[in-house]
């Protein structure tokens, strides 16, 4: 189950007394199946974050319909776990009760509780930490528990907007190796934005390329490079790999064209 | 030539034998004669000077801006006055502006029970603290034998005590004209400062000045006594004339904010020195003396204050008001 | 910023305990410039009394008191007072921001009340207090309340505001009901701007207080320093007014402690 | 945070346009009720009159005046003594402050005087002041200066501390000198925290401005306002308090405008 | 001229009463000639920061020499440049004052600062936008400022901290390039600390690989892909090279070891 669907979306921003009017989507069509794990890049602005907002229910569309298992999405729900870039942490809870809020929030007994976000820390390699204050982490554990937050309320689909973006470069492959073993493990429909092409390709089944003014989706492709990582291969080896490159130079080229301007307004 | 700033006024009349600089003079709202010589200018003009009139709302206030040494010359009670001479302020008492009487009592307002002095204790009294009702408030109480502790003394001043009173909150009060006049026909007058008075405690309004002030400027001094002295006589002269409709009555209720109909009662109920009294054995020639030395021990008795002089009579100035004797004027 | 200590051009650090030995010394140098000018009689005791002279008043204040209570009454009554006020002021004032930052419409309800009346100075209300609550305890009380209760609801306000987008919308995919995500992510979100505007408004309170006891009152340490003044007691004026600095500093201190203890991640 | 408008679970925010709407309306709302009190009986003239009197009363004191001066006499009184103390303050307050914030030897000295009378009410010292500096226009200059400098030289040197090391550290290897760097880097730098502090300090010292005013003035909004007490004019008290509202409102604005017009970066 | 020399350089930050003490560099030894473009890699806490601040004059070495041209180097000067990562710009003055700012402290009469500024943003691609609010721009042309006020003070040398650490993906690619031309142009001695492997390999003709607990150099390469690239070679074919990629996968190995645990605390 769980599957996406959009039908000819348009988001319009109105114009306020600083700015015009922007459409952020122009008639986008997208189709997402269960297990799928699709990748979004495109330059700043061209719609992104207003599409996770779209699928997340943050965002009413202007015009067409957005659809979750055929029913319209109004609002946000448990079964739509997003993954924040930053600031979605509670510092005022240690890392356990952080990873228990849904729990906490559906008022689920403590010893079920304690069970389940066990389980979780388990899984992104923070069980020595549950009683540590988030603010004592780095970066990239605090970008972890922010993903077992997630999966503990045990979502049908998982929306990331650019989850990984404020990480080093060191720490950012070791997550994302992570999050492709627990992509494997659960099973979800995962919507993962980015800005890196490398990891656009390394971690999707498939890729959204979108392009700015207005938002469009400009192509999608299919990938294995995910698959064939949890096959075995090494993610060295893969992102070497000649249909890689070949795939990486292709995506450039449309995101950021040669003698074009260098992504800046 | 200096030229006084007071409203209509011609050149000054006695030319001022060394130029002085602007002399500032504190008033309260008390309401008396000499506030016609603030209002119409007639004292800048006897003077000659030109004279920055400050109002003050306590006696206290006067004092620590006496102490300051801003104001030249001012008004207070004498519970003030003798507090700032314990103090070492370096000011002398000259004037007596009144004798307070009638015109400040103990008042108990109808419906809190009290018939007499007995009665207060454990009700709640409204007075101005360091004032002269203050002072009274204490004699009274302790000539009564109620401890202060057995009653409930707060700060308020006058316009407190009128809401105060309105609403029920205090059962009495000790307090001035005219808030005295607007609480006594809902109240019992219990004791009047007139009353504490004959027992040997009198309290009074004087007029106070910087000693450095006054040696330097004498003839300034005599002017301004002169003037004061005759806006008392024509007062005690003429109080028929002093009406509500009077010239005189209004100057005085523009100042001091006082219904003009109220004025001529009020006033009434004060007894103003003429110079003979001034300077005789009841007043500055010595009467005076005694009675700050006895509020000072009061207020030693009260820890308001830590020093009591053994002689308060160095801190009076007979002189300015021995001079209009002297001249033989002004009592006709 | 990080903490690493390079060489900066411009700022010359010392240690903290260096910064606490200056200000140590600055503090007994005052003390005995104060004493010096009062024992070389440069000026009279009128003006300024010497060291030795307060600290004489402030033991017998101890002991006997001044104006019919002792120091340490005199003491209980203003902290009374300003505490009652203040936990008025936390109890209502709380709510009330977390309404006016969550709701538009409560914002642009009491935005004019509030805005109005917070930069109007106590004592031109008070006749009004005086007239309408009495003489009591109450206008008092009201009176320093109000004066903390812009401070608390104004912080409350911003730090409702402040709280990431990100927490409220993450805790809102988590399944929080609107009352979970106040009491939740809303609440804990801004308790680090509530305890800033708490520290203000008890700073205020303290401010308040000599105007609250300037009417009426028997006992307090605004009234003391007030029936000092009226007698010229400037000994007691200054110990009234080195008691009166160092409970406010007191406050701020255990205001502070509480910031550290309730929001150690604040500023992180 | 982003501007971006997306659907919140918790606030619902309304068009600005919407809320000074709702502000107006409530005004209206509580001047209405506040007719219909005096007009049907309610209350007492005596404790609160009715609007037409204070609005004939603003109409008096325009025309002639209360105590010995017109509306505009006492307003201009008031504003000369703020003005003064600020400008004062303003020229006394941030170079200390820039001092505090560079050299831990200053902030050493200065920290133990400025934390000890921050705190204290202006009322507790007012005796003080005017034993000392007698009764004369100083004496409430000061009372004004010293509410005001306390918050100005504290965030001025908050704002010293707040610019980031880089940018020192920049302009170090571009061959600034110390000074340059205090002139180019710090003062700028600062500006922010300084209009913040200069903003909070002008509000202060309108607060103050009635106990300035209480002792031997002649003119000014908050001896108006005394004046009128004295005498139970509460329909003149509840007009001084409308003009000190708008006047001090009115401040806050400019201080406003003069941020968003100074450092156009805040907050970027 | 301009020779960086360091010789046995330690800088030990002291016990506080939180931390204990910490040896950020043990008796480093470096020598670095006009002309070169050093890289400077390792993981975080290994002391590339330490070595930036005792090159720019910003910290004094415990132990050991600092020399630039055989002169102890004491505090700043205006012939190191310095290019920060963020919070550099004053946001108080626009683009062209920005960079006119060592020419100011200097005394430059306007016209020859004018000249001098104009041909420095011509070479960062800002001529444009002289009169912006730097704080009006994106990130990427935020760093261009930073590198044109640097070169406007004509510094022999130019120390950068992870300058493009901040940049996203595309932007940051397009000032690799521009950086390795101006370099080529004006021929300093350049010291570029970054955390992206690649980075560090295409920028370099020296690649100085840290490691930390004591901060040490571990071993430097010569490198010769950034003059390949200026030799005309395209950077993503100079990416795709075995070489390139063989040392990615040994430098990798040396700063971040298989089976040891991912950068993280
Ligand atoms: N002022 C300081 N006081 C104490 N320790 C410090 C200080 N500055 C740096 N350190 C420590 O010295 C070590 C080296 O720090 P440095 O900043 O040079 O590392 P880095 O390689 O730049 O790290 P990063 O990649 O995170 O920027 C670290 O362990 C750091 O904690
Ligand atoms: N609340 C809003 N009001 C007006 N315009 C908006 C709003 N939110 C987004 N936009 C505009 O819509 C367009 C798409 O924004 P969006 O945030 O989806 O881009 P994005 O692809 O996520 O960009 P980035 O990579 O910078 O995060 C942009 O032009 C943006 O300025
Ligand atoms: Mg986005
Ligand atoms: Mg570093």
């Amino acid at each position: 189950m769980s599957r996406i669907e959009l039908d000819k979306v348009s988001v319009v921003f109105p114009a306020s007394r600083h700015t015009e009017a922007v459409t952020a989507l122009d008639k986008v069509d997208l189709l997402l199946e269960a297990e799928t794990f699709a990748t979004v890049i495109g330059r700043s602005g061209c719609g992104k974050t207003t599409l996770l907002n779209l699928l997340a229910g943050f965002l009413a569309p202007t015009a067409g319909k957005v659809a979750l298992d055929s029913q319209p999405i109004h609002g946000p729900g448990v079964e739509r776990g997003v993954v924040f870039q930053k600031n979605a942490l509670m510092p005022w809870l240690n890392v356990a009760d952080n990873v228990a809020l849904g729990l906490t929030f559906a008022g689920m007994p403590k010893q079920q509780r304690q069970d389940r976000v066990g389980t979780c820390l388990d899984w992104v390699g923070l069980s020595g930490f549950a009683n540590h204050r988030v603010y004592e982490l780095s970066g990239g554990m605090q970008q972890r528990v922010g993903i077992a937050r997630a999966l503990a309320a045990d979502p049908k689909i998982l929306l990331m907007d650019e989850p990984l973006g404020a990480l080093d470069a060191l720490t950012r492959e070791s997550l994302q190796e992570l999050i492709l073993e627990l992509w494997q493990k659960a099973g979800k429909l995962v919507l993962f934005i980015t800005h890196s092409i490398e990891e656009a390709l390394f971690l999707g089944t498939r890729l959204i390329v979108m392009t700015p003014r207005p938002g469009k989706i400009h192509k999608t492709y299919d990938l294995s490079f995910s698959k064939r990582f949890l096959a075995g291969e090494s993610a060295r080896s893969l992102k070497a790999d000649p249909d890689f490159i070949a795939l990486r130079e292709e995506v450039l080229e449309v995101i950021h064209p040669r003698g074009g301007d260098h992504g800046e307004p | 030539n200096t030229q006084t700033n007071s409203p209509g006024d011609e050149p000054a009349a006695p030319p001022p034998t060394k130029k002085l600089p602007k002399v500032t003079i504190g008033y309260q709202s008390m309401i008396n004669p000499w506030k016609v010589g603030i209002q119409s200018g007639s004292i800048a003009k006897a003077t000659g000077h030109e004279i920055e009139w400050r109002k003050f709302n306590s006696g206290a206030e006067v004092i620590t801006a006496m102490a300051s040494g801003d104001v030249h010359i001012a008004v207070a009670g004498s519970s003030p006055i003798a507090t700032a001479m314990s103090r070492e302020v370096d000011v002398s008492l000259f004037w007596i502006l009144e004798a307070i009487r009638d015109n400040e009592a103990l008042v108990a307002r109808n419906g809190s029970g009290i018939q007499s002095m007995a009665d207060l204790k454990g009700k709640t009294i409204g007075v101005p603290f360091a004032s002269t009702t203050h002072y009274h408030l204490l004699v009274a109480l302790e000539q009564n034998q109620i401890d202060t502790k057995d009653v409930k003394i707060l700060n308020l001043q006058p316009d407190a005590i009128l809401a105060a009173w309105t609403q029920e909150s205090i059962d009495a009060a000790f307090v001035w004209s005219p808030i005295l006049n607007r609480i006594t026909p809902t109240g019992t007058v219990l004791l009047t400062s007139g009353a504490i008075a004959d027992t040997g405690k009198p309290t009074f309004d004087g007029m106070i000045v910087a000693n450095a002030f006054a040696k330097e400027n004498a003839d300034f001094m005599k002017q301004f006594v002169k003037e004061v002295a005759r806006l008392d006589g024509d007062y005690r002269d003429n109080t028929a004339a002093w009406n509500a409709d009077s010239a005189q009555v209004k100057a005085i209720a523009e100042l001091t904010g006082a219904d003009p109909a109220e004025i001529p009662t009020i006033m009434g109920q004060y007894h103003f020195p003429d110079p003979n009294e001034q300077i005789g054995e009841f007043w500055l020639g010595g009467g005076a003396a005694q009675a700050l030395r006895d509020t000072a021990a009061f207020l030693k008795d009260q820890k308001k204050i830590n020093t009591v002089h053994e002689d308060y009579g160095r801190f009076i100035m007979t002189d300015f008001a021995a001079s209009l004797v002297d001249q033989g004027e002004p009592t006709p | 910023m990080a903490s690493h200590e390079v060489k900066d051009p411009l700022n010359r650090r010392y240690s903290q305990r260096t910064t606490l030995i200056i200000s140590a010394v600055t503090t007994l140098a005052m003390l005995l410039i104060w004493w010096a000018a009062t024992a070389l009689g440069w000026v009279k005791p009128l003006f300024l009394p010497s060291p030795q002279t307060v600290v004489q008043r402030l033991g017998d204040l101890i002991d006997t008191g001044f104006a019919d209570a002792t120091l340490w009454q005199h003491t209980l009554a203003s902290l009374f007072r300003v505490f009652s006020a203040f936990l008025l002021a936390v109890l209502t004032a709380v709510p009330i921001g977390i309404l006016m930052g969550i709701h538009d419409f409560a914002k642009g309800l009491l935005d004019p009340v509030i805005e109005f009346y917070r930069p109007l100075p106590p004592l031109a209300y008070l006749p009004l207090i005086i007239i309408w609550l009495g003489i009591g305890e109450v206008a008092k009380v009201v009176l320093i309340y109000l004066a903390m209760f812009a401070p608390i609801c104004l912080s409350t306000r911003a730090g409702v505001r402040a709280v990431a987008r990100e927490k409220v919308l993450a805790a809102a995919t988590l399944g929080a009901s609107r009352l979970q995500i106040i009491r939740h992510i809303v609440l804990p979100g801004a308790l680090p701007e509530i305890l800033t505007g708490m520290r203000v408004g008890i700073g205020f309170g303290w401010t308040t207080l000599v105007a609250a006891e300037m009417v009426a009152a028997t006992a307090g340490l605004g009234f003391m320093v007030l029936n000092a003044k009226d007698f010229l007691a400037t000994d007691v004026v200054i110990a009234g007014i080195f008691v009166i600095g160092i409970v406010a500093y007191g406050f701020d201190l255990i205001m502070r402690g509480l910031e550290h203890w309730l929001v150690p991640w604040k500023g992180r």
